[in-house]
């Protein structure tokens, strides 16, 4: 294939990369953004405190270093004579705006029931940032890793936290809607000597089999989220590595407040009686894992691997639980799901097709995301496939799945005391063991109660071509977060 | 019938034969789908996914869910034949009728129903189609109603076209001179000289509801599955082009066989409307060679 | 144009003796055509052989539907592809059935140009006459755009086109039926053919322009040597313009004759019974079959009466309208037959469309059967349609072309008829067909598979299926032979006898109008210019055109015709001189 | 005739005002709302209350419909066609900017069609029997085909296995006329696939209509060429159904070309209004209605006044 990038030949290749980017960014608001283009620009045009590395453990970023003083203080010292890309001073001064903004609930960001939990936050010097918990938090650090939070400059809070100039590694040249974003080498970037590309181009390709033939054509050097369907094609192409981690998963909401799935049982009937095998076979091409328990990743020392498959498929018991929630015959349910992904809808059907089995016909409603959306926060529904990723990989992740005021990543009206608690214990607490064991304990709960049915992790994959190295899809949920490795991504010649 | 029959024959050609086989063919499949079908269409087989075409037993191969495309095929015919012929009969006689009152009438009546048509049109078609189904839901009437709505203005527009051409013809102040019904000299003397595009256009229809049917499918907003339609199929077979092309080509296939086949009949329609035309005339071409020779 | 006598008498003597020593220009060996209908083989003609030769006019008269359109088309292989055609045909040096196309298209419009029986439908609607006529020309000279309009322009100046130039950039859909005809004359000669194949090429026109055109081509001939094919029904024409005459008779060519030996002495029963059968102008004879109607009787009775009529064309795209009708006044008693006659182009057809509804009179008041129909909503008029019918001027466009010529004879019974069933329609249709000299069995054929006549036939029988009580017939005869026209004729009085029926009748034939009509008028330039009893205005002409017009009609006798021929000529000579 | 256009024209203004109302309401009708999608984008984000009622009352969401409708129209009637709700940008910019993109598309589709469908279409009528036959299944084949199947396969083959064109993009053409041209001419092709097929099907129809006429006989009875008479009186004849269909078609392409320019990546009005309505962002969606049934009147207009143009017995008035 020719070469559009102009990347692949010659002897010293220009560290010029083509990014092939699976979606437009309308507006860059890294403390909001969700979605993996806007997270993949977050991540080479900002820089928080913190940062990941490639195998998903937290680094020092704008913060040349950092400590707990107690279970609740963190002290950052900031690297010297740090500059935004137009030339503006970042001090300790933006730092406490930027994380004002993050706990502020109105302004919605991401990881706001964590920042919620911040006390105070003192500048003592332009270098040094003590930020102050109301309670302890293990997982708070991993939460300011992410891209999301960015220290912004304070023209961003004036544009409702939209901001295309950041302190990050690379600065946006331009932004032509739809088409594409070209960022060149920020030469004040506290680190700048190590960042090895001049240039990175992300062409905007939002059909993922547009975004996979480009690459196999040449066009570009590197796609975000290859889809699942082409994984095989792009792996029989010697020329290209692909590199997959399994990322968000695939999991079933109810709505609890009405009908049958107000019933624990009924909820862990359905759970017993999927077979995740034919979810990831079938709606994600095989390329993912089953989840039979609660989606811990196998990765995390929080994994136990006794709860991990408590959930495994057993249709008897499934009908045994039916009949003695009083449904031996089984119901007629509506399932929620949407037909604008592909992997949602034929979820829907693996599962619609496993339900049956037993006895609990779903008809289908497949509406348009933004439909789905509304119904799922609405509780138009009995039953509805979900996809989501937690932020971090700490077991902390998992409130975001059953706390909370009513959303269409929860399972509607769902509020179970037991399960607060312990959440609220497992970040309180500091001792590695008995977190453990209390997140243990959560398992066990969800288990039982199944306030949500988790179906299979999707392997969430980058593929680049073999010249470009340094490149990693960082583990897990951290997957959104690959883009802080591109500082060590560089283009050699073949 | 069998005048029909007889009157098919005068115009028939091998291939019109076989177009009207194929044509039988789908309706009687689609009919009995569920004495042809080896399998049932929606029972998964996640083992057995995404077979080749000539797999034994499954003869088409199976899709991601390891369904046996043969009897998805089958079932999805009936969808297709209701869906698709129903918007091309709903749009065929509406927008005809608006076009006949607004290229004959003029004037007022003119404004109101090209008018309307021009509202319709200037709706992108997906656009239409999205908001129509999300409010009020997918399902098969909907495909029905939304596709006729949509599809109306075109033949709206074309019989426009030609009514206009026709309505100073001798021949329909002939009918006028005599008296005939104005109802009557649309429907009998303008729409059969007016007949051919008309007919063309209905084959087109046709065509374009199953891409659009197929369209939609792939938005979610067509039939519900697991129901199987042909369109369903294209688009999901679309998906999986690149790495199993298998599971594009039967539906394909068959989409392209019937719509071939129905504007072959089209075509045959339209001779048998073209008195000119009605006599077919090759052989005897040849015989004038022969008298050259 | 020069007249003396020498020279006529020299065109007398070509007329008898056409040069043989060199080989005709048109020469067609035992051609037989027939057709495919439904699968079925039809002939049409059958071992048909003559010749023309340069400096000729062959003039073919003969039944309707005996096969000389076929014939003539042959010669050019313009038949459509249903027809099969054997023997031999040579056409200006080329033999036409083996010709490679690019042959055809040299000879085509060139050497051999032809003039078609219907003009309406033989000319393109989208193209202006003017630029018809050049594409004509250009198909065969190099000369620009611009010399061709011009040379068109002078062409239809030549073919007696009022105001040519204005009407070169008229649509056919704008023209009188007669000028259409010119433009189509025009069209034909526009390049000096060697052969002219003529299908009744001056049907359509008024006595005073056929009169010219038929000087014109005599003209033409003279100076170039072409040899005409002159396909006509009119043997006052054929005595005119021809020097032989074949007459044909089912598909077949009957006699074969010098002209004054065929009028002299016809061979062939079927000639005899067509020159019986000609409808003489009393003129010539000196005796006047008068039928008188009662006058007193009459005055109470007006079933038609025209009270200043003015009738105007709206103007395309914003342009000036054109005023066809101006003041014109006259009346139809019951059971009263009016003859209108008068020049092409002079709003004959429009009055006749305007008293039947089609045309919504601009000013002035028209009166039928009672009503005002100048006023009446369509929907009005309608209930008083079975009271009145209409024949249209031209059969080809004013047939429904997908309707099958009985469905299309059903259509009135079935809308006013009451016909209790679908058998009873076709009894009745079959009468109708039978009764216009048609075989009942042809009521499934389409308009496109009869001859001219045959079509007008189809009008007429339309037109009189439900016996109304006013019919305007636009020159309903143009297109039969005689024998056929005095069957229709025939038709016409026996339904005034029966049944008070009142006619409006147009025609430029001045013999017909005669044997039928008891009054007449004659308009020219949209107005009447004369009208009274049949007697007075073709006795005692007081206009001189009406003057004109009576001289201009041709006689069926060659030698008589030449007499008058002179006459005219000296006439218009001193008019010109006049003037 | 300058009547008549000026009084279709002001009836098309009137018409884009229905447009525009209806697609303000049936838009307000869809369920989705905006400011949940803007705030938790396509992954599995989660909103809070607080902020969404505090972006819908950003985007002035919060008011009555009655007062978005009347500020919308006030805004329309100076010329604003209000500004996106996801990026604040002006629709009236997107527009000019995306909708060339798509013009370009349909116009060399169109053009293609043109050159293609009718020489086809006229080539099946005259020739019938086998090439007919051969011609209805390539056509059938071209109407039948989802545009998207055909774009993939034209990826697959010419930009993967032969590499003669890059798979999809866009350049600007003033930067790079070389590489705009590369990637026009593979999405304009499988886009003008089905158009031959809809134009070839309707010349065949037409010309075999207009075969027959009498004045067909006369054009040839002079003496013109087999080409010349095909062209000038048979095809002239044959244009009315011809140009409505291409009207239509044009018309309708302007709004669908969304699949053929995800698949070629071409970043065009139909993507972005297709995007914008499953982003439930109104002014965007409304601006490019707005403006394609404008365009869409104005073709309309133009081809009434093509078939009195075409057929001088068509009085337009
Ligand atoms: N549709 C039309 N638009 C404009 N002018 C027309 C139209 N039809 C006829 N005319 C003009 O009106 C005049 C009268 O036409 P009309 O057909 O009544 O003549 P006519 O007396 O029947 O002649 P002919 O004997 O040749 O048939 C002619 O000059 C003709 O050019
Ligand atoms: N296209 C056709 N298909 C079938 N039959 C035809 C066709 N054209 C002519 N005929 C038949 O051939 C016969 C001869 O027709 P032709 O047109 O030569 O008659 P004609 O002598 O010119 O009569 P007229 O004086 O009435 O014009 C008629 O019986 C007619 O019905
Ligand atoms: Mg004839
Ligand atoms: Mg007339």
């Amino acid at each position: 294939a020719c070469g559009g990038g102009g990347t692949t030949q010659g002897a010293a290749p220009a560290q010029e990369l083509q990014f092939g980017l699976s979606a437009d960014v309308p507006k860059l608001q890294p403390h909001l953004d969700q979605g993996a283009a806007a997270m993949m620009l977050d991540s080479v045009l900002h820089r928080g405190l913190l940062g990941y590395n490639a195998k998903g453990e937290i680094t020092t970023a704008l913060a040349e270093k950092y400590e707990q003083t107690d279970p609740t203080t963190y002290k950052f010292t900031l690297h010297k004579g740090l500059k935004f890309h137009d030339g503006s001073p970042l001090t300790s001064a933006e730092v406490k705006t930027s994380f004002e903004d993050l706990a502020n609930p109105k302004s919605a960001a991401k990881i706001v029931s964590v920042t919620q939990g911040i006390q105070s936050i003192e500048t003592p010097d332009a270098e040094t940032v003590i930020i102050k918990l109301k309670s302890p938090n293990a997982a708070f650090l991993s939460y300011i890793a992410d891209t999301t939070a960015a220290v912004l400059p304070s023209a961003a809070f004036t544009a409702g936290g939209e901001s295309w100039v950041g302190a990050g590694p690379f600065k946006l040249v331009s932004h032509d809607k739809g088409v594409s974003f070209v960022v060149e080498k920020f030469d004040g970037y506290y680190n700048a000597g190590s960042v090895k590309l001049n240039k990175i181009d992300f062409p905007i390709y939002t059909d993922g089999q547009a975004r996979t033939n480009a690459l196999l054509a040449g066009d570009v050097d590197l796609i975000d989220f290859v889809p699942w369907e082409e994984f095989d094609r792009v792996k029989s192409d010697s020329n290209i590595t692909l590199d997959a981690q399994s990322g968000p998963f695939m999991y079933l909401n109810f709505n609890v407040t009405k009908g049958p799935f107000a019933d624990a049982k009924v909820r862990e009937a359905v759970a017993l009686a999927v077979n995740r095998e034919n979810v990831v076979s079938a709606a994600l091409s095989g390329n993912g894992t089953p989840i039979q328990g609660v989606p811990v990743p196998e990765t995390s020392p929080f994994y136990n691997k006794s709860l991990a498959n408590g959930w495994e498929q057993n249709a008897a018991k499934a009908k045994s639980l039916l009949a003695e929630a009083g449904y031996p015959d089984g119901f007629t349910a509506k399932m929620l799901s949407t037909s604008q992904y592909a992997f949602h809808k034929d979820t829907a059907l693996s599962v619609q097709s496993d339900l049956a089995a037993v006895g609990i016909k779903l008809d289908l409603d497949l509406p348009d995301w933004a439909t789905r959306v509304s119904k799922g926060n609405a509780g138009d529904y009995d039953i509805a496939v979900s996809g989501s990723a937690g932020v971090v990989n700490d077991p902390s992740f998992l409130s975001k799945f059953v706390t909370g005021p009513a959303e269409h990543t929860r399972s509607f009206g769902y509020n179970n005391a037991t399960i607060n608690d312990l959440l609220a214990q497992g970040v309180a607490e500091t001792d590695e063991a008995k977190r453990k064991a209390i997140y243990d304990k959560l398992s066990e709960t969800i288990l039982t109660d199944a306030p949500f049915v988790s179906l299979a992790g999707r392997a969430q994959a980058y593929a680049y071509q073999k010249s470009v190295t340094g490149f990693s899809n960082i583990p897990g949920f951290l997957t959104f977060n690959s883009g802080y490795t591109l500082t060590e991504t560089s283009i050699v010649s073949p | 019938m069998t005048a029909f029959l007889k009157r098919f024959h005068e115009h028939a050609t091998p291939l019109r034969y076989v177009a009207l086989a194929v044509v039988v063919t789908v309706v009687a499949v689609a009919l009995f789908a569920p004495l042809f079908a080896p399998h049932d269409p929606i029972a998964q087989d996640v083992a057995n996914k995404l077979r080749p075409i000539g797999t034994p037993g499954h003869l088409l191969g199976t899709d991601q869910f390891g369904r046996d495309s043969l009897s998805r095929l089958i079932y999805g015919a009936r969808i297709e034949i209701v869906v698709a012929l129903g918007a091309t009969l709903f749009a065929c006689l509406f927008g005809t009728f608006l076009g006949l009152m607004g290229g004959y009438f003029g004037r007022l009546i003119e404004t109101l129903t090209m008018r309307l048509t021009d509202v319709i049109l200037a709706f992108p078609p997906i656009i239409l189609a999205l908001l129509i189904v999300t409010i009020y839901g997918s399902g098969v009437m909907t495909l029905i109603v939304v596709m006729g709505l949509l599809f109306a203005p075109n033949f709206a527009r074309i019989t426009y076209g030609q009514v206009v051409g026709v309505k100073h013809a001798e021949y329909v102040e002939a009918a006028k001179a005599i008296g005939a019904p104005t109802p009557r000299i649309l429907l009998r003397v303008v729409l059969p000289n007016i007949m051919s595009p008309i007919a063309v256009q209905m084959s087109l229809t046709l065509a374009s509801a199953i891409l659009l049917e197929s369209g939609l499918s792939f938005l979610g907003l067509g039939v519900v599955p697991p129901t199987a339609s042909w369109g369903l199929m294209v688009a999901e077979g679309q998906r999986f082009m690149a790495s199993n092309p298998d599971l594009l080509l039967a539906p394909a296939i068959a989409v392209v066989a019937t719509i071939l086949s129905f504007s072959v009949l089209g075509d045959a329609l339209r001779d048998w409307l073209d008195p000119r035309s009605r006599k077919v005339s090759r052989p005897k071409a040849a015989a004038l060679t022969e008298v050259r020779a | 144009m020069s007249n003396n006598t020498s020279e006529d008498l020299s065109m007398e003597a070509v007329r008898r003796c056409p040069p043989r020593d060199e080989p005709p220009v048109l020469a067609i060996r035992e051609v037989s055509v027939d057709f495919n209908i439904g699968g079925e083989r039809v002939q049409a003609i059958q071992d048909v052989s003559f010749d023309v030769y340069a400096g000729e006019i062959l003039a073919v008269v003969g039944e309707s539907g005996s096969g000389k359109s076929v014939s003539s088309l042959a010669s050019l292989r313009l038949l459509p592809d249903t027809a099969n055609v054997t023997g031999s045909i040579t056409t200006a040096g080329t033999d036409v059935l083996s010709a490679t196309e690019a042959e055809m298209e040299a000879l085509r419009g060139d050497d051999a140009a032809m003039i078609f029986q219907e003009p309406m439908t033989a000319m393109n609607p989208v193209y202006t006459i003017g630029h018809q006529i050049s594409a004509a020309l250009r198909a065969h000279r190099t000369v620009s755009a611009k010399e061709a309009h011009q040379l068109a322009v002078e062409m239809l100046d030549r073919v007696g086109m009022p105001e040519p130039a204005r009407r070169a950039k008229q649509y056919p859909h704008q023209l009188s039926g007669g000028q259409r005809q010119r433009a189509m004359i025009a069209m034909a000669l526009i390049c000096d053919p060697k052969v002219l194949i003529a299908d009744e090429p001056t049907t359509a026109l008024d006595v005073t322009v056929q009169a010219e055109i038929l000087d014109l081509i005599k003209d033409i001939q003279q100076r170039t040597g072409m040899a005409v094919l002159f396909i006509t029904h009119d043997m006052g024409v054929v005595a005119d313009v021809a020097q032989r005459v074949i007459v044909m008779q089912k598909g077949r060519v009957v006699e074969e004759a010098f002209v004054n030996d065929l009028f002299d002495d016809p061979r062939h029963p079927y000639t005899r019974k067509l020159l019986a059968a000609v409808p003489r102008l009393s003129i010539s004879e000196g005796s006047v079959p008068v039928i008188e109607s009662d006058p007193a009787e009459s005055q109470e009775d007006v079933v038609l009466s025209a009270k200043d009529l003015v009738v105007e064309y709206p103007g395309r795209l914003g342009r000036r309208g054109f005023r066809a009708v101006q003041n014109v006044n006259f009346e139809v008693h019951r059971g009263e037959i009016l003859g209108l006659v008068g020049e092409s182009g002079s709003g004959k057809s429009t009055v006749g469309r305007c008293v039947v509804g089609l045309l919504k009179a601009t000013e002035g008041e028209l009166n039928v059967c009672g009503h005002d129909i100048s006023n009446l909503s369509s929907r009005r008029i309608r209930p008083l349609r079975k009271r009145f019918g209409i024949v249209f001027q031209d059969p080809a466009s004013s047939l429904n072309p997908r309707a099958s010529i009985g469905d299309s004879i059903a259509e009135p019974l079935r809308l006013h008829g009451n016909l209790s069933s679908g058998k009873e329609a076709r009894k009745r249709v079959g009468e109708l067909l039978e009764s216009v000299e048609l075989p009942s069995s042809w009521y499934e054929r389409f308009p496109h598979e009869l001859s001219g006549g045959q079509r007008q036939r189809i009008g007429i029988a339309r037109a009189i299926s439900l016996e109304p009580e006013l019919l305007v017939a636009d020159e309903p005869t143009s297109a039969l032979d005689v024998s056929v026209q005095a069957k229709v004729l025939e038709i016409l009085l026996e339904l005034q006898g029966r049944m008070g029926f009142s006619c409006l009748f147009i025609s430029h034939d001045l013999a017909v109008v005669e044997s039928l009509a008891s009054r007449v008028a004659v308009m020219r330039n949209g107005t009447i210019v004369e009208a009274g009893s049949i007697n007075q205005v073709l006795k005692q002409p007081q206009q001189a055109y009406t003057q004109r017009l009576i001289a201009a009609a041709p006689i069926p006798d060659p030698r008589e015709q030449r007499r008058r021929t002179v006459e005219r000529r000296a006439m218009s000579a001193n008019e010109a001189t006049r003037a | 005739m300058l009547r008549f256009v000026l009084k279709r024209c002001l009836l098309g203004l009137f018409l884009a005002f229905i447009v525009l109302t209806l697609i303000f309401l049936s838009l307000h009708l869809v369920p989705g709302d905006p400011a949940e999608i803007i705030l938790t984008g396509e992954g599995g984000g989660a909103a809070s209350p607080e902020a969404l009622a505090k972006v819908r009352s950003e985007l002035g969401l919060d008011q009555s419909l009655w007062t978005q409708y009347v500020q919308y129209l006030s805004g329309i009637i100076s010329g604003d066609l209000g500004s996106s709700f996801r990026d604040n940008s002006a629709v009236t910019a997107a527009v000019a900017e995306r909708l060339p993109r798509t013009l370009e598309l349909v116009a060399v589709a169109v053009l293609l069609a043109l050159v293609v469908g009718i020489p086809l279409g006229s080539l099946a009528a005259k020739r019938g029997g086998v090439v007919d036959a051969a011609i209805n299944l390539v056509t059938s084949t071209g109407i039948s085909v989802p545009v998207y199947v055909i774009g993939t396969v034209f990826v697959l083959v010419f930009s993967l296995k032969l590499g003669w064109f890059p798979a999809g993009g866009y350049r600007p053409a003033e930067a790079d006329l070389a590489g705009h041209l590369q990637r026009v001419l593979l999405p304009a092709l499988a886009l003008s696939f089905g158009i031959i097929s809809v134009v070839s099907r309707m010349t065949r129809s037409a010309v075999l209509e207009v075969i027959g006429q009498d004045y067909v006989r006369t054009a040839k009875a002079i003496g013109l060429s087999g080409p010349t008479v095909f062209r000038k009186h048979v095809l002239r004849g044959s244009l009315n159904p011809v140009v409505t269909v291409v009207g239509l078609q044009v018309g309708t392409l302007l709004g669908s070309t969304v699949l053929v320019e995800r698949i070629f990546n071409w970043p065009g009005l139909s993507g972005l209004l297709v995007e914008s309505v499953l982003q439930r962002d109104y002014p965007v969606v409304q601006g490019i209605v707005i403006v394609i049934s404008v365009i869409f009147i104005l073709i309309n207009i133009i081809v009434d006044i093509s078939y009195g143009m075409l057929d001088p017995r068509v009085r337009t008035s």
